[in-house]
Protein backbone atom coordinates (compact mmCIF):
# COMPACT_ATOMS: atom_id res chain seq x y z
CA UNK A 1 0.00 0.00 0.00
CA UNK A 2 1.47 3.85 -1.36
CA UNK A 3 -0.06 7.05 -0.13
CA UNK A 4 -1.09 9.35 -3.24
CA UNK A 5 -1.27 13.14 -2.63
CA UNK A 6 -2.37 15.08 -5.59
CA UNK A 7 -2.11 18.99 -5.81
CA UNK A 8 -3.19 22.09 -7.70
CA UNK A 9 -4.74 21.13 -11.20
CA UNK A 10 -3.94 17.83 -10.80
CA UNK A 11 -5.81 17.23 -7.46
CA UNK A 12 -8.76 19.04 -9.35
CA UNK A 13 -8.64 16.62 -12.15
CA UNK A 14 -8.59 13.34 -10.49
CA UNK A 15 -10.97 14.43 -8.12
CA UNK A 16 -9.13 13.85 -4.89
CA UNK A 17 -6.31 14.84 -2.71
CA UNK A 18 -5.23 12.06 -1.39
CA UNK A 19 -5.75 8.50 -1.71
CA UNK A 20 -4.11 4.72 -0.47
CA UNK A 21 -3.46 2.44 -3.17
CA UNK A 22 -1.80 -1.14 -4.09
CA UNK A 23 0.39 -1.25 -6.73
CA UNK A 24 2.85 -3.25 -8.71
CA UNK A 25 4.52 -0.56 -10.49
CA UNK A 26 8.37 -0.11 -9.40
CA UNK A 27 8.60 3.23 -11.31
CA UNK A 28 6.77 6.86 -10.93
CA UNK A 29 6.40 6.17 -14.60
CA UNK A 30 4.75 3.28 -14.62
CA UNK A 31 2.51 4.29 -11.48
CA UNK A 32 1.22 7.37 -13.83
CA UNK A 33 0.67 4.74 -16.36
CA UNK A 34 -1.19 2.90 -13.71
CA UNK A 35 -3.51 5.58 -12.56
CA UNK A 36 -4.05 6.89 -16.63
CA UNK A 37 -6.13 3.75 -17.01
CA UNK A 38 -8.37 4.51 -13.57
CA UNK A 39 -11.22 6.82 -15.35
CA UNK A 40 -11.49 10.28 -17.29
CA UNK A 41 -10.25 12.18 -14.25
CA UNK A 42 -7.17 10.27 -14.08
CA UNK A 43 -6.51 10.06 -17.90
CA UNK A 44 -7.08 13.68 -18.28
CA UNK A 45 -4.71 14.58 -15.34
CA UNK A 46 -1.74 12.45 -16.37
CA UNK A 47 -2.22 13.21 -20.36
CA UNK A 48 0.75 15.32 -20.90
CA UNK A 49 3.78 13.76 -18.81
CA UNK A 50 5.94 16.53 -19.28
CA UNK A 51 3.28 19.01 -17.97
CA UNK A 52 3.58 16.62 -14.37
CA UNK A 53 6.32 16.51 -11.85
CA UNK A 54 6.46 14.13 -8.54
CA UNK A 55 7.68 13.94 -5.68
CA UNK A 56 8.59 10.57 -3.73
CA UNK A 57 8.84 10.37 0.35
CA UNK A 58 8.94 14.55 -0.51
CA UNK A 59 12.16 14.25 -2.60
CA UNK A 60 11.73 15.55 -6.70
CA UNK A 61 11.76 12.42 -8.81
CA UNK A 62 11.41 11.68 -12.18
CA UNK A 63 9.87 8.88 -14.46
CA UNK A 64 12.58 6.34 -13.20
CA UNK A 65 12.71 7.02 -9.55
CA UNK A 66 11.82 3.76 -8.32
CA UNK A 67 9.03 3.82 -6.08
CA UNK A 68 9.96 0.08 -3.99
CA UNK A 69 9.48 0.75 -0.31
CA UNK A 70 8.34 4.60 -0.74
CA UNK A 71 5.88 5.72 1.89
CA UNK A 72 3.85 8.23 -0.50
CA UNK A 73 4.12 9.36 -3.87
CA UNK A 74 3.13 13.24 -5.15
CA UNK A 75 1.72 14.47 -8.00
CA UNK A 76 1.37 17.54 -9.32
CA UNK A 77 1.82 20.75 -11.97
CA UNK A 78 5.46 22.36 -12.97
CA UNK A 79 5.84 24.18 -9.54
CA UNK A 80 4.82 28.46 -9.21
CA UNK A 81 6.06 29.99 -6.24
CA UNK A 82 8.03 33.15 -5.39
CA UNK B 1 21.24 28.15 10.66
CA UNK B 2 18.78 29.51 8.02
CA UNK B 3 15.00 30.70 9.09
CA UNK B 4 12.47 29.13 7.16
CA UNK B 5 8.75 30.31 7.98
CA UNK B 6 5.71 28.93 6.11
CA UNK B 7 2.60 30.31 6.90
CA UNK B 8 -0.74 31.88 5.80
CA UNK B 9 -0.69 35.09 7.74
CA UNK B 10 -0.22 38.00 6.36
CA UNK B 11 3.68 39.68 7.53
CA UNK B 12 5.70 42.63 7.88
CA UNK B 13 8.30 43.06 5.28
CA UNK B 14 10.16 46.07 6.91
CA UNK B 15 9.77 44.25 10.33
CA UNK B 16 11.41 41.15 8.63
CA UNK B 17 14.14 42.57 7.44
CA UNK B 18 14.76 44.69 10.62
CA UNK B 19 14.60 41.54 13.08
CA UNK B 20 16.97 39.70 10.23
CA UNK B 21 19.60 42.52 9.72
CA UNK B 22 19.44 42.97 13.86
CA UNK B 23 20.87 39.47 14.38
CA UNK B 24 23.80 39.71 12.05
CA UNK B 25 27.39 40.08 13.88
CA UNK B 26 29.86 40.37 10.64
CA UNK B 27 27.53 40.98 7.72
CA UNK B 28 27.74 43.91 5.84
CA UNK B 29 25.47 43.50 3.24
CA UNK B 30 21.99 42.80 3.50
CA UNK B 31 19.64 42.07 0.23
CA UNK B 32 16.01 41.07 0.64
CA UNK B 33 13.54 40.26 -1.99
CA UNK B 34 10.03 40.36 -1.69
CA UNK B 35 7.09 39.66 -3.99
CA UNK B 36 3.66 40.95 -4.15
CA UNK B 37 0.52 40.12 -5.33
CA UNK B 38 0.15 42.17 -8.85
CA UNK B 39 -2.54 42.04 -11.66
CA UNK B 40 0.24 41.06 -14.23
CA UNK B 41 -1.92 40.01 -17.00
CA UNK B 42 -4.15 43.69 -16.28
CA UNK B 43 -6.77 41.01 -16.29
CA UNK B 44 -8.94 42.31 -13.84
CA UNK B 45 -6.97 40.25 -10.83
CA UNK B 46 -8.98 40.11 -7.51
CA UNK B 47 -7.31 37.52 -5.50
CA UNK B 48 -4.55 34.88 -5.67
CA UNK B 49 -4.36 32.11 -3.84
CA UNK B 50 -1.83 29.54 -2.99
CA UNK B 51 -1.70 26.07 -2.59
CA UNK B 52 1.36 24.06 -1.30
CA UNK B 53 2.62 20.82 -0.20
CA UNK B 54 3.28 20.65 3.66
CA UNK B 55 6.19 18.93 4.74
CA UNK B 56 7.79 18.83 1.60
CA UNK B 57 7.57 22.95 1.35
CA UNK B 58 9.85 23.50 4.40
CA UNK B 59 12.02 20.44 3.22
CA UNK B 60 12.77 21.98 0.00
CA UNK B 61 13.06 25.67 1.26
CA UNK B 62 15.69 24.19 4.20
CA UNK B 63 17.49 22.45 1.38
CA UNK B 64 17.66 25.17 -1.27
CA UNK B 65 18.67 27.93 2.07
CA UNK B 66 21.79 25.49 2.80
CA UNK B 67 23.03 25.49 -0.50
CA UNK B 68 23.00 29.04 -0.53
CA UNK B 69 24.67 29.08 2.55
CA UNK B 70 27.56 27.27 1.33
CA UNK B 71 27.56 28.13 -2.23
CA UNK B 72 28.56 31.58 -1.44
CA UNK B 73 29.73 31.47 2.62
CA UNK B 74 26.41 33.43 4.00
CA UNK B 75 26.31 34.31 6.90
CA UNK B 76 22.49 34.06 6.94
CA UNK B 77 19.69 33.68 5.06
CA UNK B 78 15.75 33.98 5.43
CA UNK B 79 12.84 32.77 3.28
CA UNK B 80 8.83 33.11 4.30
CA UNK B 81 6.40 32.05 1.51
CA UNK B 82 2.54 32.42 2.45
CA UNK B 83 -0.28 29.86 1.41
CA UNK B 84 -3.92 30.72 0.97
CA UNK B 85 -5.80 33.26 -0.70
CA UNK B 86 -4.31 36.82 -0.49
CA UNK B 87 -5.39 40.22 -2.38
CA UNK B 88 -3.78 42.58 -4.23
CA UNK B 89 -0.79 44.50 -3.25
CA UNK B 90 0.09 41.92 -0.01
CA UNK B 91 3.15 40.35 -0.07
CA UNK B 92 3.72 36.75 -0.78
CA UNK B 93 6.71 35.98 0.19
CA UNK B 94 9.87 37.54 1.11
CA UNK B 95 14.08 35.84 1.12
CA UNK B 96 16.84 38.03 3.12
CA UNK B 97 20.61 37.07 2.84
CA UNK B 98 23.22 38.73 4.95
CA UNK B 99 27.44 38.07 3.68
CA UNK B 100 30.36 40.12 3.86
CA UNK B 101 30.51 41.71 1.04
CA UNK B 102 27.53 42.61 -1.65
CA UNK B 103 28.25 40.50 -4.54
CA UNK B 104 27.77 37.38 -2.34
CA UNK B 105 24.79 38.54 -0.88
CA UNK B 106 23.15 39.92 -3.91
CA UNK B 107 23.49 36.57 -5.83
CA UNK B 108 22.29 34.39 -3.04
CA UNK B 109 19.22 36.11 -3.15
CA UNK B 110 19.33 35.68 -6.82
CA UNK B 111 19.59 31.88 -6.69
CA UNK B 112 17.28 30.94 -3.96
CA UNK B 113 14.70 33.01 -6.05
CA UNK B 114 15.28 30.97 -8.71
CA UNK B 115 15.20 27.93 -6.99
CA UNK B 116 12.08 28.50 -5.15
CA UNK B 117 9.86 29.52 -8.27
CA UNK B 118 10.82 26.46 -9.60
CA UNK B 119 11.95 23.72 -7.03
CA UNK B 120 9.27 24.52 -4.27
CA UNK B 121 6.25 23.16 -4.26
CA UNK B 122 4.01 26.22 -4.49
CA UNK B 123 0.99 26.50 -7.23
CA UNK B 124 -0.69 30.07 -7.60
CA UNK B 125 -3.97 30.26 -8.67
CA UNK B 126 -5.23 33.80 -9.96
CA UNK B 127 -8.62 35.18 -9.50
CA UNK B 128 -9.94 37.50 -12.31
CA UNK B 129 -13.55 38.57 -12.73
CA UNK B 130 -13.40 35.87 -15.41
CA UNK B 131 -12.72 33.06 -13.14
CA UNK B 132 -10.29 31.18 -11.77
CA UNK B 133 -6.80 29.85 -13.58
CA UNK B 134 -3.96 28.13 -12.30
CA UNK B 135 -1.01 30.36 -12.90
CA UNK B 136 1.57 28.36 -15.31
CA UNK B 137 4.88 28.03 -14.85
CA UNK B 138 6.93 30.52 -17.24
CA UNK B 139 10.21 29.07 -19.40
CA UNK B 140 12.57 32.02 -18.39
CA UNK B 141 11.91 30.48 -14.73
CA UNK B 142 13.25 27.10 -15.62
CA UNK B 143 16.29 29.19 -18.02
CA UNK B 144 17.25 31.25 -14.73
CA UNK B 145 18.02 27.94 -12.96
CA UNK B 146 20.13 26.97 -15.76
CA UNK B 147 23.13 29.85 -14.82
CA UNK B 148 23.79 28.08 -11.57
CA UNK B 149 23.98 24.73 -12.53
CA UNK B 150 27.89 24.61 -12.85
CA UNK B 151 29.12 22.29 -10.25
CA UNK B 152 24.93 21.25 -8.88
CA UNK C 1 10.47 59.72 -9.91
CA UNK C 2 13.37 57.77 -7.54
CA UNK C 3 13.65 59.44 -4.26
CA UNK C 4 17.43 60.13 -3.09
CA UNK C 5 17.97 61.25 0.83
CA UNK C 6 21.65 62.21 2.24
CA UNK C 7 21.41 62.13 5.49
CA UNK C 8 23.75 61.96 9.00
CA UNK C 9 20.96 61.01 11.03
CA UNK C 10 20.66 56.61 11.43
CA UNK C 11 17.17 55.69 10.09
CA UNK C 12 15.34 53.03 10.06
CA UNK C 13 15.60 50.27 6.69
CA UNK C 14 12.37 47.94 7.68
CA UNK C 15 10.02 51.09 8.17
CA UNK C 16 11.99 52.69 4.79
CA UNK C 17 11.43 49.61 2.70
CA UNK C 18 7.70 48.95 4.03
CA UNK C 19 6.97 52.58 2.59
CA UNK C 20 9.00 52.35 -0.66
CA UNK C 21 6.74 48.93 -1.20
CA UNK C 22 3.68 50.59 -0.10
CA UNK C 23 4.04 53.60 -2.95
CA UNK C 24 4.27 50.75 -5.73
CA UNK C 25 1.22 50.44 -7.79
CA UNK C 26 2.06 48.00 -10.15
CA UNK C 27 5.69 46.09 -9.20
CA UNK C 28 5.10 42.82 -7.86
CA UNK C 29 9.20 42.64 -7.14
CA UNK C 30 11.15 44.74 -4.82
CA UNK C 31 14.62 44.17 -4.00
CA UNK C 32 16.46 46.26 -1.00
CA UNK C 33 20.18 46.71 -0.53
CA UNK C 34 21.38 47.96 3.21
CA UNK C 35 25.05 48.52 3.86
CA UNK C 36 25.87 48.41 7.52
CA UNK C 37 29.06 48.83 9.50
CA UNK C 38 31.64 45.57 9.90
CA UNK C 39 34.73 45.47 11.16
CA UNK C 40 35.64 44.02 8.15
CA UNK C 41 39.61 43.71 8.60
CA UNK C 42 38.91 42.65 11.86
CA UNK C 43 41.04 45.75 13.20
CA UNK C 44 39.27 46.68 16.39
CA UNK C 45 37.45 48.85 14.41
CA UNK C 46 34.98 51.30 16.80
CA UNK C 47 33.62 53.95 14.46
CA UNK C 48 33.21 55.05 10.72
CA UNK C 49 32.95 58.60 9.38
CA UNK C 50 31.56 59.30 5.97
CA UNK C 51 32.59 62.68 4.29
CA UNK C 52 30.78 63.78 1.07
CA UNK C 53 30.28 66.56 -1.02
CA UNK C 54 26.69 68.62 -0.88
CA UNK C 55 25.03 69.24 -3.65
CA UNK C 56 27.32 67.01 -5.81
CA UNK C 57 26.25 63.98 -3.65
CA UNK C 58 22.72 64.17 -4.56
CA UNK C 59 22.99 65.25 -7.90
CA UNK C 60 24.99 61.98 -8.34
CA UNK C 61 23.44 59.89 -7.19
CA UNK C 62 19.85 61.12 -8.93
CA UNK C 63 21.65 60.59 -12.19
CA UNK C 64 23.07 56.57 -11.20
CA UNK C 65 18.65 56.74 -10.21
CA UNK C 66 17.63 57.65 -13.26
CA UNK C 67 19.73 55.91 -15.25
CA UNK C 68 18.51 52.89 -13.66
CA UNK C 69 15.68 53.73 -13.86
CA UNK C 70 15.52 53.94 -18.37
CA UNK C 71 17.98 50.83 -18.02
CA UNK C 72 15.58 48.44 -16.53
CA UNK C 73 11.96 50.06 -16.96
CA UNK C 74 12.08 50.05 -13.28
CA UNK C 75 8.76 51.24 -11.50
CA UNK C 76 10.58 53.43 -8.95
CA UNK C 77 14.23 53.31 -7.06
CA UNK C 78 15.07 55.01 -3.34
CA UNK C 79 18.85 55.61 -2.45
CA UNK C 80 19.54 56.85 0.92
CA UNK C 81 23.16 57.17 1.95
CA UNK C 82 24.06 58.61 5.39
CA UNK C 83 27.66 60.94 6.21
CA UNK C 84 28.86 61.83 9.43
CA UNK C 85 29.99 59.25 12.25
CA UNK C 86 28.80 56.01 13.00
CA UNK C 87 29.46 52.95 14.67
CA UNK C 88 29.19 49.37 14.39
CA UNK C 89 26.29 48.06 13.59
CA UNK C 90 24.66 51.10 12.23
CA UNK C 91 23.08 50.94 8.55
CA UNK C 92 25.16 53.07 6.48
CA UNK C 93 23.05 52.90 3.31
CA UNK C 94 20.39 51.26 1.49
CA UNK C 95 19.09 51.03 -2.18
CA UNK C 96 15.27 49.87 -3.26
CA UNK C 97 14.50 49.06 -6.63
CA UNK C 98 10.42 47.84 -7.67
CA UNK C 99 9.91 46.27 -10.98
CA UNK C 100 7.42 44.11 -12.51
CA UNK C 101 9.49 41.21 -12.22
CA UNK C 102 12.70 40.43 -10.07
CA UNK C 103 15.37 40.03 -12.81
CA UNK C 104 14.74 43.45 -13.18
CA UNK C 105 15.08 44.39 -9.53
CA UNK C 106 18.13 42.54 -8.59
CA UNK C 107 19.67 43.84 -11.49
CA UNK C 108 19.15 47.55 -11.04
CA UNK C 109 19.95 47.33 -7.25
CA UNK C 110 23.30 45.62 -8.33
CA UNK C 111 23.47 48.35 -11.15
CA UNK C 112 22.82 51.49 -8.06
CA UNK C 113 25.44 49.86 -6.03
CA UNK C 114 28.40 49.42 -8.21
CA UNK C 115 28.06 53.15 -9.31
CA UNK C 116 27.30 54.25 -6.36
CA UNK C 117 30.14 52.64 -4.53
CA UNK C 118 32.80 54.20 -7.22
CA UNK C 119 30.99 57.40 -8.47
CA UNK C 120 28.84 58.99 -5.81
CA UNK C 121 31.34 61.72 -3.80
CA UNK C 122 31.32 59.52 -0.85
CA UNK C 123 34.85 58.72 1.32
CA UNK C 124 35.22 56.71 4.43
CA UNK C 125 37.13 57.08 7.16
CA UNK C 126 37.93 54.15 9.81
CA UNK C 127 38.78 54.59 13.07
CA UNK C 128 40.52 51.70 15.25
CA UNK C 129 42.59 51.33 18.39
CA UNK C 130 45.57 52.30 16.57
CA UNK C 131 44.33 55.31 15.03
CA UNK C 132 41.85 56.77 11.83
CA UNK C 133 42.75 55.70 8.06
CA UNK C 134 41.31 56.37 5.06
CA UNK C 135 39.46 53.22 3.31
CA UNK C 136 41.25 52.45 -0.03
CA UNK C 137 38.92 52.11 -3.18
CA UNK C 138 38.55 48.59 -3.69
CA UNK C 139 40.19 47.46 -7.18
CA UNK C 140 37.10 44.51 -7.54
CA UNK C 141 34.91 47.86 -7.30
CA UNK C 142 36.40 49.64 -10.35
CA UNK C 143 35.83 46.20 -12.32
CA UNK C 144 32.45 45.65 -10.87
CA UNK C 145 31.48 48.77 -13.36
CA UNK C 146 32.92 47.19 -16.57
CA UNK C 147 30.11 44.57 -16.69
CA UNK C 148 27.45 47.21 -17.30
CA UNK C 149 29.37 49.55 -19.58
CA UNK C 150 27.67 47.85 -23.22
CA UNK C 151 25.59 51.36 -24.32
CA UNK C 152 26.20 53.03 -21.37
CA UNK D 1 38.51 83.90 -10.13
CA UNK D 2 37.45 80.09 -9.46
CA UNK D 3 36.54 77.92 -6.40
CA UNK D 4 38.92 74.65 -4.96
CA UNK D 5 37.37 72.03 -3.05
CA UNK D 6 39.50 69.27 -1.80
CA UNK D 7 37.87 66.32 0.14
CA UNK D 8 38.83 63.79 2.12
CA UNK D 9 42.76 62.85 2.36
CA UNK D 10 43.50 65.40 -0.42
CA UNK D 11 42.05 68.07 1.81
CA UNK D 12 43.71 67.21 4.89
CA UNK D 13 47.08 66.90 2.72
CA UNK D 14 46.39 70.62 1.20
CA UNK D 15 45.42 71.44 5.01
CA UNK D 16 42.05 73.41 3.68
CA UNK D 17 38.80 72.79 2.45
CA UNK D 18 38.18 74.94 0.19
CA UNK D 19 39.40 78.36 -1.39
CA UNK D 20 39.27 81.00 -4.08
CA UNK D 21 42.30 81.41 -6.68
CA UNK D 22 43.23 82.51 -9.60
CA UNK D 23 44.93 80.44 -12.60
CA UNK D 24 45.84 80.60 -15.87
CA UNK D 25 45.89 76.95 -16.26
CA UNK D 26 43.21 75.79 -19.20
CA UNK D 27 42.47 72.14 -17.88
CA UNK D 28 42.18 70.15 -14.68
CA UNK D 29 45.28 68.83 -15.23
CA UNK D 30 47.08 71.89 -15.86
CA UNK D 31 45.46 72.98 -12.72
CA UNK D 32 46.95 70.01 -10.81
CA UNK D 33 50.79 70.83 -11.90
CA UNK D 34 49.86 74.61 -10.90
CA UNK D 35 48.63 73.62 -7.71
CA UNK D 36 51.48 71.37 -6.93
CA UNK D 37 54.35 74.01 -7.37
CA UNK D 38 52.34 75.89 -3.89
CA UNK D 39 54.26 74.13 -1.10
CA UNK D 40 54.96 70.96 0.47
CA UNK D 41 51.25 69.73 1.25
CA UNK D 42 50.12 70.35 -1.92
CA UNK D 43 53.05 68.58 -3.74
CA UNK D 44 52.07 65.33 -1.54
CA UNK D 45 48.59 65.74 -1.88
CA UNK D 46 48.92 65.26 -5.78
CA UNK D 47 52.04 63.43 -5.86
CA UNK D 48 50.17 60.50 -7.29
CA UNK D 49 47.75 61.95 -10.59
CA UNK D 50 46.37 58.34 -10.72
CA UNK D 51 44.83 58.83 -7.19
CA UNK D 52 43.39 61.62 -7.94
CA UNK D 53 39.68 62.42 -8.95
CA UNK D 54 38.14 65.52 -9.83
CA UNK D 55 34.79 67.22 -10.48
CA UNK D 56 34.47 70.48 -12.47
CA UNK D 57 30.85 72.02 -11.54
CA UNK D 58 30.23 69.19 -9.82
CA UNK D 59 30.35 66.41 -12.86
CA UNK D 60 33.19 63.97 -12.60
CA UNK D 61 36.48 65.55 -14.92
CA UNK D 62 39.31 63.71 -16.22
CA UNK D 63 42.85 66.05 -16.52
CA UNK D 64 41.82 67.23 -20.12
CA UNK D 65 38.67 68.42 -18.82
CA UNK D 66 38.68 72.22 -19.81
CA UNK D 67 37.87 74.42 -16.89
CA UNK D 68 37.09 77.84 -18.96
CA UNK D 69 33.71 79.67 -17.82
CA UNK D 70 33.87 76.51 -14.16
CA UNK D 71 32.58 78.44 -11.39
CA UNK D 72 34.21 75.46 -9.23
CA UNK D 73 36.63 72.53 -9.52
CA UNK D 74 36.77 70.08 -6.57
CA UNK D 75 39.84 66.99 -5.83
CA UNK D 76 39.51 64.03 -3.53
CA UNK D 77 40.71 60.40 -3.43
CA UNK D 78 38.71 57.23 -5.54
CA UNK D 79 35.48 57.53 -3.77
CA UNK D 80 34.54 54.60 -1.35
CA UNK D 81 30.82 55.01 -0.86
CA UNK D 82 28.17 52.28 -0.41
Amino acid sequence: MIELRYFAWVRERVGTGHETVHTDAETVGALIEELKGRDEGYAFAFSDPGAIRAAVDQELAGPDTPIAGAKEVAFFPPMTGG
Amino acid sequence: MPEIVVQAEPFDMGERLNRFAARQENAGAVVSFSGIVRDAAAGGLTAMEIEHFPGMTEKALSGIAGEAMTRWSLMDAFILHRYGRMGQGETIMMVATAARHRGEAFAAAEFLMDYLKSRAPFWKKEFTFEGAAWVEAREEDEEALSRWSSGG
